[in-house]
């Protein structure tokens, strides 16, 4: 069995329970290389947990996950980082006193070589500014006046710019995203989108929680519904309509085939 | 079984601690129990009033105190008296004094005085040159703050104007008042502050010993000797009396907090026996303790003892 | 102008796929529970049972450990007159608390405004209701004074209380020249400065004037934070400053009137000081700021703001009352009351933050 | 000349400065009785920016602002509010800790009738709730299990169901909603854009800024498009499609004829 | 799967408009400046340059009020003395401020762990270089039990220290016996405790030991907080705390290691405190708590967290100091003190609130 054949991410019978509430229910979840996977539901079924659920920041009650076959348990999404998967929060997470680069780098800083760095721990600022305005260039997303000013002085869309660049700019194996454009103009959005499919292009899957159907239907290669905590079903954009998913998600309509695509 | 009760001002204080040992010897040597209660800092009034109320729920026959307040204190003491308790000021007296059935007290005001004249006495003609600093509690200005400090400048022949005021006097001998809350720190501080006024300074009177510690320290840092300057205290705790005998303290007014416990314990004792209670000190409105001036440098006309005798009495 | 009344004409293509869904919004199956669950369950929706029961518990245990004697009423109720100041501005302390600010000028306020009161009444001859009104006014102007700073030069809390309880302070030492007041003084020129002195008596009990006081206190407060507007307002504020303000709370002025009744409050509870130590001393209550503090986190109020009953507060201000006392009458030395009451902080939050971390 | 000729809301060279950044930018706005007007423009352009001026949230530096032909200055939305004017925040401005009851009222509260009501200014509890859960239920918009329950107790599309039903019962001009569906699912959004319409109906204007522009062109009557801090044109939704307004707003084209609708 | 790695091939009907859209982001019109305005800017910029600038006003003002003598090198030697232990102590609390906390115990700490370090190396004979790692570990301890309870048990940091503070003053009390260690002793027997005590001549100005090592500590600390990761998670946790975590920083760890190495920068100032006042005394340093937070926020550090330089904690332990020597030699009463202390830091903290007030 080749790499390419075990999904990249699997889950089975995730639960996660809140108090009274049960906001993952048994749910499956699979993710394939190289894709984007949409996640699309109701407000409140349930998927931001499951993303949170898979790369660390919840941890679930029961079930199990499997990274390219490999049950994996990460105790927080630090854990996820290290082996190449990347979060871009719905509340982009980054820290607002903070200059451009330094939130770049949170958590995996690079130190000046030699003596001052290994003994005296010290940070290698231009190299890290260096990096982060190539990063910021190269995905065209913005024109800042300058890498060191604090992320607070961006516009929102500036500062989703960041919070996507670094997630792109370090994953390897996928990046998962919580509604990237929820808050973003018409232009900011398609921005987000086309950096989306670069992304995919570099071989990097990319999980994409969505409330924006066209935007779903035009990225997405498969749709992983979800409904009541636990997935309805998966389907490929290509054999239905906006509309049949948002009845199956709404539950105005029960998809034929569970798992279709 | 008779019980008793000790409140002191803190017990963060030795003077304090050394009160409570004397005194729990004492009860235990009369098969008395005793209960002791402190504040957590110095004019923590509302705890010694909580302290005396929890005596009377309890029972006791009798309590020692030591009012963080003079005034303040008074009514919960009358009540205590009311309900039949024997109640003993110790070390600082009330205001009147006979709002306690009796008083084991250093006279606070003659220990000032005692200092101040061996101070005057020992600088001979060179007090009319006198620079003095006076350090002193803190901004509260409470009795034994304003009773050692009059009693000092009194004693060294300074007018002191209002007796309760501290800093009102107008002599140009005096350089500063400053406050040292009692400690070396404070001591410390204050000794510099009041360097940076008058580097001259050659007389200074310090609240008690461990102020006189800090202020030594100072002194020492800006380059003066022991022969440059007068130390005074009050107190004659052991660590006080040895800093007299090496010369850092000229001379101190010993107080005798363990005879105050014990003699204020035996009072209880008795009145719980026979009902009587102890007699002040003739002329006084206090049974005075006694003071006794500590100094290895005798000069004439103010008794004193010196430090080997005062080593053997420290806190006796 | 076109008049399009009538439902989803230009519904988008995706919306199509709406028609007949579930109109219920997601539900679950409910979780089995343990009886620690349970008993958190119960506690979580009332929080200030929490400070009930920790109040019950120290009071077995004392009644344990120093005996009968400490369960006398003639106990139980100087307790209550032990507890009654620190409580008064634990009920001011908690005001603020709920706002998400904090005071550390309660008690210099409190014993400033007695001070003023005995200034005037004793020692300047002002005829003695005068002299409190002007305490009252006192009182409620330094509250104002804190509010001010707070709102409008929008200094936080803790910042502006620690510079103004310098401030009180030290004109309490001005004003007063650091003498008290003798209590014979008192009951000769103004009687009245004592009536919280007062008290009547239950059986063994004594209910003194300013426990009552105290105890009216925290109810028509309770009333207030729970039964008018301006209450809800509190609350509101404390919760999240800015919703409120969007909502339609005038932010501002909710806080002014919040400090300056608590300002007010520790007028009052400087009135009831002097009935209670007899005597005005510009000294006491030195702590009484922390110990406020300390009485209301015990009693289950944020310190985040927004959450938390006032009468916690009482009960919080009970508990250290009968621990305090507890440990005298078991002849406990201070130094390890201390030491007590510090571990008592941290296990008391920390109950009440097990309980707070269930999800309704 | 009628009232209904006189627009509801005229605002004139309107200027708001922030430090060094200018949000408003000598800017007009215009309402009209009983219409629905979009405001579309980029992320930063100023559009919530300026709906706060306009109801007091906000102070502006310059211009003036005009209700029914009368000029009014609001010092703040509380005002507004005293006139009929309500807002849906984009934040929601809800108090997570109080009950839906409370927050449908707050600062302006029910009092008892009578003695407790007027000496001892007691809250009329029973009546809010009443009028809380009849005005839920007549929007249709959720089923909560009780009025009394915190606010934080519920999921985001609730908690934007009472901010809408809030908004609704009490304003008798106009409401103003800053991107109130920007977080909410297929369903949700459609039915706060039910809620829009019906509110029309009742004769009351809505001002809807929203970067949706499917959701746009279906119920605005006119669209303010917002570009650089300034009204850049108003436009007719039957007269231009989707594609001219974002290139308008984005500053792919200039529109022909400024204040076109 | 179908690949679709061409851009905008779906792109919706709305977005056709999008092409030839510009692509700069908006820009306005600077705005014009008033010479306010732009000093509001510049400080804005620079915001440590207000406690310098406020160091130096009262520099001069005292100058001329108190005259030469309070110009002296050695006089300002002094005051860098006397400000020393709280300015140790105020790099501790800064540290802890950064990250949106407070420590009501730092001074608890330093003094009891100068108490071990005396009982241990003064009274029972253990080598001094022993007692003084062993005072070390000990601030450490105390600073981790800090950090535990603040994010194991979750409890708020005001509220764990106030508890934590109550326990480390008894156990001062507990340890000393109330005793103070005379200056003699320790030079008899340990004298190594008296280290930071010693100094050097500078023409008129004496630089103590002690000095140097606060001047040290905050340097070491500005580069740590600034030129090493852990300093930018220190920051981007008092920040946003759950921003923080999220981006991969492990908050808990980080806070952990705040509050231990703020314990361990405790014991470091206790050590020099000997030195400093030259005995030991359990009695010392009782306000210093709140000392350290006014010289904190006097310097321009918020409350809130994340934002300000722990430079001008530095700048604030010296303002304090400077109003403190200043008054004193001008011959102003305590009590005056105490009133002009408080004002201090309320106007201090308003003039740094408006400097910030400017977006930048
Ligand atoms: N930390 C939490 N504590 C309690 N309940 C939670 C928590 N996080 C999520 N929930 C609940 O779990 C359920 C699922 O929430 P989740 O955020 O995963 O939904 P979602 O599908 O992402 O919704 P949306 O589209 O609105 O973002 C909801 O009922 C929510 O209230
Ligand atoms: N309180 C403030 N302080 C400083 N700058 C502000 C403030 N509020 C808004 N701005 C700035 O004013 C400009 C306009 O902001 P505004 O929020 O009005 O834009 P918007 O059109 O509503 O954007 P979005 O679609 O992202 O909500 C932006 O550059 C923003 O950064
Ligand atoms: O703090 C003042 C107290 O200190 C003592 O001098 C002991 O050191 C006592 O006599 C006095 O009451
Ligand atoms: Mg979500
Ligand atoms: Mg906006």
């Amino acid at each position: 069995m080749s790499t390419k054949d075990v999904p990249l991410v699997q889950a089975r019978g995730l639960v996660k329970r809140f108090g009274h509430v049960v906001a993952i229910d048994h749910s499956d979840f699979e993710l394939r290389h190289g894709e984007i996977l949409a996640v699309i539901g109701d407000n409140g079924a349930g998927k931001s947990s499951i993303v949170k659920a898979i790369c660390g920041a919840l941890q679930p009650d029961e079930g199990e996950i499997l990274i390219e076959g490999k049950p994996v348990h990460f105790s927080s999404p630090i854990e996820a980082r290290e082996m190449g998967i990347e979060i871009v929060y719905q509340t982009l997470a980054l820290s607002p006193a903070l200059s451009i680069a330094d939130n770049m780098f949170t958590g995996r800083e690079l130190r000046r070589p030699g003596f001052l760095g290994k003994w005296l721990r010290m940070l290698d600022k231009p190299a890290m500014e260096r990096f982060a305005r190539e990063k910021l260039n190269e995905l065209g997303l913005m024109t800042v006046q300058s890498i060191r000013q604090p992320v607070e002085t961006l516009s929102g869309g500036q500062r989703q710019g960041v919070a996507v660049a670094r997630a792109a700019a370090f994953a390897t194996k996928f990046i998962i995203m919580d509604e990237p454009t929820a808050a973003l103009g018409v232009k900011e959005s398609r921005r987000v989108l086309e950096l989306i499919k670069d992304v995919r292009a570099r071989g990097i899957a990319i999980v994409l929680i969505s409330h924006n159907m066209p935007h779903v239907f035009e990225v997405a290669d498969r749709i992983h519904i979800h409904r009541l905590g636990r997935r309805l079903c998966t389907i490929d954009p290509k054999d239905y309509t906006m509309s049949d998913a948002v009845a199956f998600m709404t539950g105005a309509k029960t998809p034929e085939v569970a798992d279709a695509a | 079984e008779t019980k008793a009760c000790l409140i002191t001002k803190t017990d963060t204080n030795p003077f304090f601690v050394k009160m409570k040992e004397g005194a729990t010897a004492k009860a235990q040597e009369l098969g008395i129990e005793l209960m002791t209660f402190a504040g957590k800092i110095d004019g923590d009034v509302e705890s010694q009033v909580a302290a005396v109320e929890s005596c009377i729920a309890a029972g006791a026959k009798g309590i020692l105190i030591t009012p963080s307040d003079s005034r303040a204190l008074a009514p919960v003491v009358t009540e205590a008296r009311e309900n039949g308790l024997l109640v003993i000021a110790l070390d600082t007296p009330f205001e009147p004094a006979d709002v306690a059935d009796a008083t084991f007290a250093t006279d606070n005001f003659r220990a000032g005085e005692l200092i101040g004249m061996w101070a005057r006495a020992k600088l001979g003609d060179e007090a009319a040159n006198a620079r003095i600093a006076l350090l002193d509690l803190n901004p509260s200005e409470v009795s034994v703050d304003y009773l050692r400090d009059g009693g000092f400048l009194h004693g060294f022949g300074i007018d002191i104007k209002d007796p309760t005021d501290i800093g009102d006097e107008d002599d140009p001998r005096i350089v500063g008042h400053d406050v040292t809350n009692g400690n070396e720190e404070g001591g410390r501080k204050a000794m510099e502050n009041l360097l940076q006024i008058d580097p001259n300074i050659n007389v200074v009177y310090t609240i008690n010993e461990p102020a006189a510690a800090g202020a030594w320290e100072a002194l020492k840092a800006a380059g003066k000797s022991a022969d440059d300057v007068i130390i005074v205290s009050v107190d004659g705790g052991c660590p006080g009396v040895r800093n007299v005998a090496e010369g850092i303290i000229d001379a101190t007014a010993q107080q005798y907090p363990l005879r105050m416990a014990a003699l204020g314990v035996e009072a209880i004792a008795r009145w719980a026996e026979d009902g009587s209670k102890p007699a002040p000190t003739p002329g006084k409105d206090f049974f005075d303790t006694g003071v006794a001036l500590v100094t290895d440098q005798p000069v004439e006309g103010v008794p004193s003892i010196s430090s080997e005798e005062g080593l053997k009495l420290c806190w006796g | 102008m076109n008049d399009v009344a009538d439902r989803s004409p230009g519904a988008t293509e995706a919306e199509a796929g709406l028609a007949g869904a579930a109109s219920a919004v997601a539900e679950f199956q409910p979780r089995r529970r343990t009886l620690l669950d349970h008993i958190q369950h119960v506690l979580h929706n009332n929080p200030t049972l929490v400070p009930v029961i920790v109040l019950a518990l120290s009071l077995v245990a004392f009644g344990i450990i120093a005996g009968e004697r400490f369960f006398s009423p003639f106990n139980l109720s100087l307790i209550m007159q032990q507890v009654s100041i620190i409580g008064m501005l634990a009920a001011a302390q908690s005001l603020i608390i709920l706002t998400a600010g904090i005071d550390l000028s309660v008690a210099a306020i409190m014993v400033l405004m007695s001070v003023v009161m005995g200034n005037l009444a004793v020692n300047m001859g002002v005829p003695t209701p005068i002299a409190i009104v002007a305490g009252f006014a006192g009182g409620a102007a330094a509250g104002l004074l804190n509010g001010v700073l707070i709102t409008r030069v929008k200094l936080p809390p803790f910042i502006t209380t620690l510079g103004t309880w310098n401030v009180f302070f030290a004109l309490n030492l001005w004003l007063s020249g650091a003498q008290s007041i003798r209590s014979q003084d008192i009951d000769e020129k103004a009687p009245l400065l004592k009536f919280f002195g007062e008290s009547i008596q239950l059986g063994g009990a004594k209910i003194t004037f300013g426990v009552i006081l105290m105890v009216l206190m925290f109810l028509a407060l309770w009333y207030m934070l729970n039964h008018t507007a301006w209450g809800r307002h509190v609350y509101a504020v404390g919760d999240d400053p800015e919703a409120a303000e969007l909502s339609g709370i005038r932010t501002e002025r909710v806080l002014l009137s919040v400090y300056t009744l608590a300002g007010f409050l520790c007028a009052l509870a400087g009135w009831a000081a002097i009935g209670r130590v007899g005597s005005i001393s510009p000294q006491s209550f030195y702590e009484g700021n922390l110990q406020s503090i300390t009485a209301v986190v015990i009693g289950g109020i944020s310190l985040f703001g927004g959450r938390g009953s006032i009468l916690g507060a009482l009960f919080g201000a009970l508990i250290v009352g009968v621990f305090q006392s507890g440990l005298r009458i078991a002849g406990v030395d201070v130094l390890w009351q201390v030491f007590a009451i510090g571990w008592l902080i941290i296990i008391a939050v920390a109950i009440d933050q097990w309980i707070r971390r269930v999800s309704a």
